[in-house]
């Protein structure tokens, strides 16, 4: 095949009819608090993590539920575990447990 | 009891314009109202449910008939109004029969009209068959048959669009219809009821939760029936092959754009003002609103006096409410009109007085 | 100088491109852009309208503004009457006027622009002809464009063109007379100024990255650069 | 689907189409890519249809795709748009006609914001005076050349030698069109059918027996993108929205695909070529791609004109196919030819797309 010095490209748009929902499950199956987020980003706004890196909690959460997972791993590895979201979280939601949740999910449903 | 004999004339039989009647008439005026359908009840009649509590509509309905226990109103069907025109210190009003009638004091109740979703061509409302809006899924529902779409298939996917022709300079409606959010909310709770596998998504620009239990709505419609909320105003509809729908938005909160297919969609339009409405207050020489609606005569201490005197006005033709908004609204216009009624009354008995500037 | 929104402020485009966002992201739903670049014209919008000129010189030095396509898919759905595709315009000029466009890979390729499309509508009265679509430069045009290439007198002859020839029809030569008309009203209109300056800041970027730039056309090492430069990131 | 929504739709946005006396203003691509559309457009208006319809020599690109590109300031597209504007009012017309969709989209935001802002206005006029000592009056009419098509679609019927059907099954042809972005997406009223159900070309292909595809991708740009297609590490943006429109019409199976806007219906026959070349897929059942026509070609078929007169032959997807349906006899071996029928050479095969 030719190449010609440009590439066609793979659509950013979140395709939901393609897309991996197997992770979303896994964890609101084990905490389904993670259902309630209303994407106000208060757990980003005081995220540790966040501080230092790119790292988007709110982001993050949003795409697992669209079931966007690519590169899942890297970015979770960011997070510190330091439990300062789960105080800020208008909507009561365990994001200590979601997280560990999302670890989780990555060696079982995923050998990422 | 007492019947005063001053004559307030009602235009409008729905929630506001009963409410207000049976204030009136507990009160002890003379009442009449005037009705342009074949039967009183306005929107109530078509709702099935009303949030956030889905009590049966019935129930108000029942309620605004009963208030109606002491010096019942007299309330005329099928009559249309076309103008009331101030006349001798009191108001003519003119039906569309040539019928008029004389009142000392006017209230205005005639409601709104949901905004025409056919206009916001994008979302292909009367073009695809399966884009209906909250307005004929409540139609539906109130039949109580199941949920179908238009090839008599169970829908898997349904959503609903928040903002269609409210909030949207396009569609020349600039303000918010306030009681589309709550009715997304309450509508895909009622759809999940019936169809509990069924996926459930509302696209919206803000969630306006404002009504007393509302927000917790909200709360229950993600956590117990797992409505999925996606923050984006929707871009187009498209039909695919198969008749279902393509959904483009983007979901802003990932800041990605999201394509998606639905089985179903509900457009949930706004409110508009009654054409009606907009040609009886030019009659009476009303202000209005920048979206067309009737104004009152301060935005906070008196919504529903008008600049012409003895006009009152309530209910969803000053602006979009909800139902109980609507017969707070309905009992708040009684009580200013009462004061008026009795000032006009003593007014009446004086003696006129010249000043010595006139 | 002035502060950037300000100058922002005065460009027309700015000024019908944005009324107040409410961030709803319809444009983005639609934006051809969006689907293929890290582009999100809701996010560009919301930047301008910040006033915060940290960000708004960051934008304006970012890849993020070259991404655009301008169709103007997004003015016909915003409930705001804005237009991002506009405000994406002003902020170009702007990026252009300050010479920061060089700061970015894309922003770069407006040399490349400005030689091709700018040199042609001066030397010959039109944006594109035939001679500026080099088949070793358009590779996509196909084999019939290589045999198009090769006949071109002959075959506009056949369309009924009056190809490099005076007169009405199609492809005709325009006039001296003309050209020099354009002259002057891209002198007078200020096109001129702005050439200079993506002229004066790419030689500038040129001589920073020691790379060959010649005073005219499109021979030289600069051009087939900011012509073929992908590093890869744009997408994905 | 409902098409009595759609109607209601149409009616909303009935354009005044000026009905004789038009001020032509050629397009920089059209004239490069597909120059027998628009003497194909010419004959018809001025042979078949008896128009009188001007061109002046002088006038000269918009300078659209520079503006477009961000190297031209809008002041100077602004004065060389009213140069036209200046061109017809010397030659005693109000009614321009641009033949390319940037023009048309570029005319019609001039114009509106000379309404809004009219002192904008005035300085064009002080910098076209100052620079070429002319003036003008607006326009009183602007529309792009598909609107005078659509609006002598039914003349063209009665006119006509072949429909839109095809000659084998009887059936209608299924046809794709395609409206270029900046001919309503910019001011919806400047369009027949307004933006989201444009009615310019669908009333030409209904009018002469095809049906239109409504597919979900109908409304996407082709991709052209300006500055995405004229530089050659931005390519991917322009043909990757191509490939996302042909994925979302291929279930429909066009017969063919027709654009009003001469950028569009270049990249819709060169982006198959390239897509088919690049990862070997084509989006017909045959390998030979869907053919792409100009609407001055769909009406110059339709009317009995010789395809290789009207410039089919500069399309790198094969049009015999459509010929085939529609039942309009060709020769193969004067594809090709010169102008005085000599031979000039073929163009070379492609590896995958089937020519």
């Amino acid at each position: 095949m030719k190449d010609w010095g440009y590439s066609i490209l793979k659509g950013r748009q979140i395709d939901f009819e393609n897309n991996d929902f197997s992770i979303a499950e896994y964890i609101t199956k084990h905490e389904p608090s993670f259902r309630w987020c209303i994407g106000c980003g208060s757990c980003t706004a005081t995220c540790s993590a966040a501080r230092l890196t790119d790292f988007n909690p709110r982001k993050l959460k949003l795409l697992i539920q669209r079931g966007e997972i690519k590169g899942l791993a890297d970015e979770i590895a960011k997070c510190m575990l330091c439990g300062k979201c789960q105080l800020v979280c208008p909507r009561g939601i365990n994001t200590r447990n979601v997280i560990q949740n999302i670890k989780r999910a990555l060696n079982t449903c995923h050998a990422l | 009891m007492a019947i005063n004999s001053q004559h307030i004339v009602i235009i409008g039989g729905g929630p506001a314009g009963l409410e207000a009647a049976s204030c009136l008439g507990t009160a002890g005026y003379r009442v009449t109202v005037l009705e342009k359908e074949k039967q009183t009840g306005g929107k109530l009649l078509i709702w099935d449910k009303l949030f956030p509590e889905f009590r049966n509509s019935d129930k108000v309905l029942n309620h605004l008939s009963n208030g109606f226990k002491t010096n019942p109103p007299q309330i005329l069907t099928n009559a249309e109004v076309v103008s009331v025109i101030p006349e001798n210190g009191q108001h003519r009003i003119n039906l569309r029969d040539g019928q008029a009638f004389q009142a000392d004091t006017v209230l205005i109740t005639t409601g709104f009209k949901l905004y025409n979703a056919e206009k916001k061509e994008e979302y292909g409302y009367q073009i695809y068959e399966n884009v209906i809006t909250s307005f004929d899924l409540e139609k539906q529902l109130k039949t109580g048959n199941p949920i179908r779409i238009e090839a008599g298939l169970t829908p898997r996917r349904i959503a609903f669009i928040h903002c269609v022709g409210s909030r949207d300079i396009k569609s020349g409606n600039i303000y918010c219809s306030r009681t589309c959010c709550i009715t997304g909310v309450k509508q895909a709770i009622e759809i999940k009821r019936r169809l509990s596998d069924a996926e459930v998504f509302n696209f919206y620009m803000d969630l306006r939760m404002f009504g007393q239990n509302f927000e917790e709505l909200y709360i229950e419609a993600q956590q117990k029936w797992g409505v999925t909320f996606i923050r984006g105003r929707v871009s187009e509809i498209a039909e695919n092959k198969d008749n279902s729908l393509q959904l483009k938005a983007e979901d802003t909160l990932s800041g990605r754009p999201i394509k998606m297919s639905f089985d179903l969609v509900v457009l949930l339009a706004g409110m508009v003002p009654e054409p009606r409405t907009v040609e009886i207050g030019k009659s009476a020489g009303l202000e209005f609103t920048s979206g067309n609606f009737l104004a009152g005569l301060d935005s906070h201490i008196s919504q529903n006096e008008t600049n012409t005197p003895g006009i009152f006005i309530a209910g969803t033709c000053r602006e979009p409410l909800s139902v109980a908004e609507t017969l707070t609204d309905a009992r708040a216009a009684t009580v200013k009109m009462i004061s008026w009624l009795r000032e006009n009354e003593t007014s009446h008995k004086k003696p006129l007085i010249k000043r010595d500037n006139d | 100088m002035g502060k950037l929104y300000d100058r922002l402020n005065q460009d027309i485009r700015f000024i019908e491109g944005l009324n107040g966002c409410l961030n709803c992201g319809v444009c983005t739903a639609i934006c051809p852009a969006a689907e293929f670049y890290h582009y999100d014209p809701r996010v560009i919008c919301a930047t301008v309208q910040s006033k915060d000129e940290k960000m708004i010189e960051a934008l304006i030095r970012s890849e993020t503004i070259w991404y655009c396509g301008e169709c103007m898919s997004c003015k016909t759905r915003c409930p705001r009457n804005n237009t991002p595709g506009f405000v994406i315009m002003a902020l170009r000029k702007l990026s252009q006027e300050l010479g920061y466009f060089t700061d970015s890979e894309k922003g770069r390729q407006q040399f490349a622009i400005k030689r091709a499309i700018g040199g042609n509508i001066l030397r010959t009265g039109y944006c594109v002809n035939p001679d500026i679509v080099s088949p070793q430069m358009h590779p996509e045009q196909g084999p019939v464009w290589d045999w198009i290439s090769m006949n071109t007198p002959e075959i506009m002859k056949k369309m009924g063109s009056n190809y490099k020839q005076a007169g009405v029809g199609g492809m005709r030569a325009i006039a001296p007379e003309v050209l020099e008309e354009l002259d002057r009203i891209f002198e007078v209109t200020g096109c001129y100024t702005l050439f200079d300056t993506i002229e004066k800041h790419s030689k500038h970027k040129a001589n920073e990255l020691g790379i060959e730039i010649s005073d005219e056309g499109i021979g030289n090492e600069y051009f087939m650069t900011v012509y073929t430069e992908n590093n890869g990131s744009h997408n994905g | 689907m409902e098409t009595e929504g759609k109607k209601r739709v149409w009616e909303e946005y009935q354009k005044e189409i000026a009905d004789d006396h038009y001020f032509y203003v050629r397009s920089c691509i059209r004239q490069t890519f597909f120059p027998g559309s628009e003497t194909t457009f010419l004959k018809i208006l001025q042979n078949d249809l008896k128009k009188d319809v001007f061109e002046d020599a002088r006038h000269t690109t918009c300078t659209g795709i520079g503006y477009h590109t961000d190297i031209v300031p809008l002041e100077t597209t602004m004065t060389v748009i009213a140069r036209h504007f200046a061109l017809m009012t010397e030659a005693g017309y109000v009614n321009i006609i641009p033949s390319c969709v940037t023009s048309f989209g570029l005319y019609t935001e001039v114009l509106d914001t000379w309404r809004h802002f009219p002192e904008i206005e005035a300085k064009i006029r002080e910098y076209l005076w100052k620079a070429t000592k002319r003036e003008f009056k607006v326009p009183e009419n602007l529309v792009h050349t598909s609107d005078i098509i659509y609006k002598f679609r039914n003349r063209i019927k009665d006119l006509s030698k072949v429909s839109l059907i095809n000659k084998k099954t009887g059936l209608p042809l299924n046809v794709v069109e395609h409206i270029g972005c900046h001919y309503s997406k910019m001011f919806p009223q400047s369009g027949v059918g307004g933006a989201e159900f444009p009615a310019v070309l669908t009333g030409m292909i209904e009018a002469w027996g095809g049906t239109v595809i409504d597919y979900p991708e109908r409304r996407h740009c082709c991709g052209f993108g300006f500055r995405q297609y004229l530089v050659k590490a931005n390519r991917g943006y322009s043909v990757s929205n191509s490939k996302k429109k042909f994925e979302s019409m291929q279930p429909y199976q066009p017969d063919f695909m027709v654009a009003n806007c001469p950028g569009c219906s270049m990249f819709l026959d060169r982006w198959q070529y390239t897509i088919a070349e690049m990862e070997g897929i084509t989006y017909d059942s045959n390998g030979t791609g869907i053919p792409v026509l100009t609407y001055e070609e769909m009406a110059g078929l339709v009317m009995g004109y010789s395809p290789w007169d009207i410039g089919l032959q500069m399309h790198q997807v094969s049009v015999e196919p459509l010929l085939d349906k529609l039942g309009i006899e060709y020769k193969k071996e004067d594809k090709y030819l010169g102008s005085n029928g000599q031979n000039i050479g073929e163009p070379q095969k492609p590896m995958f797309l089937i020519v």
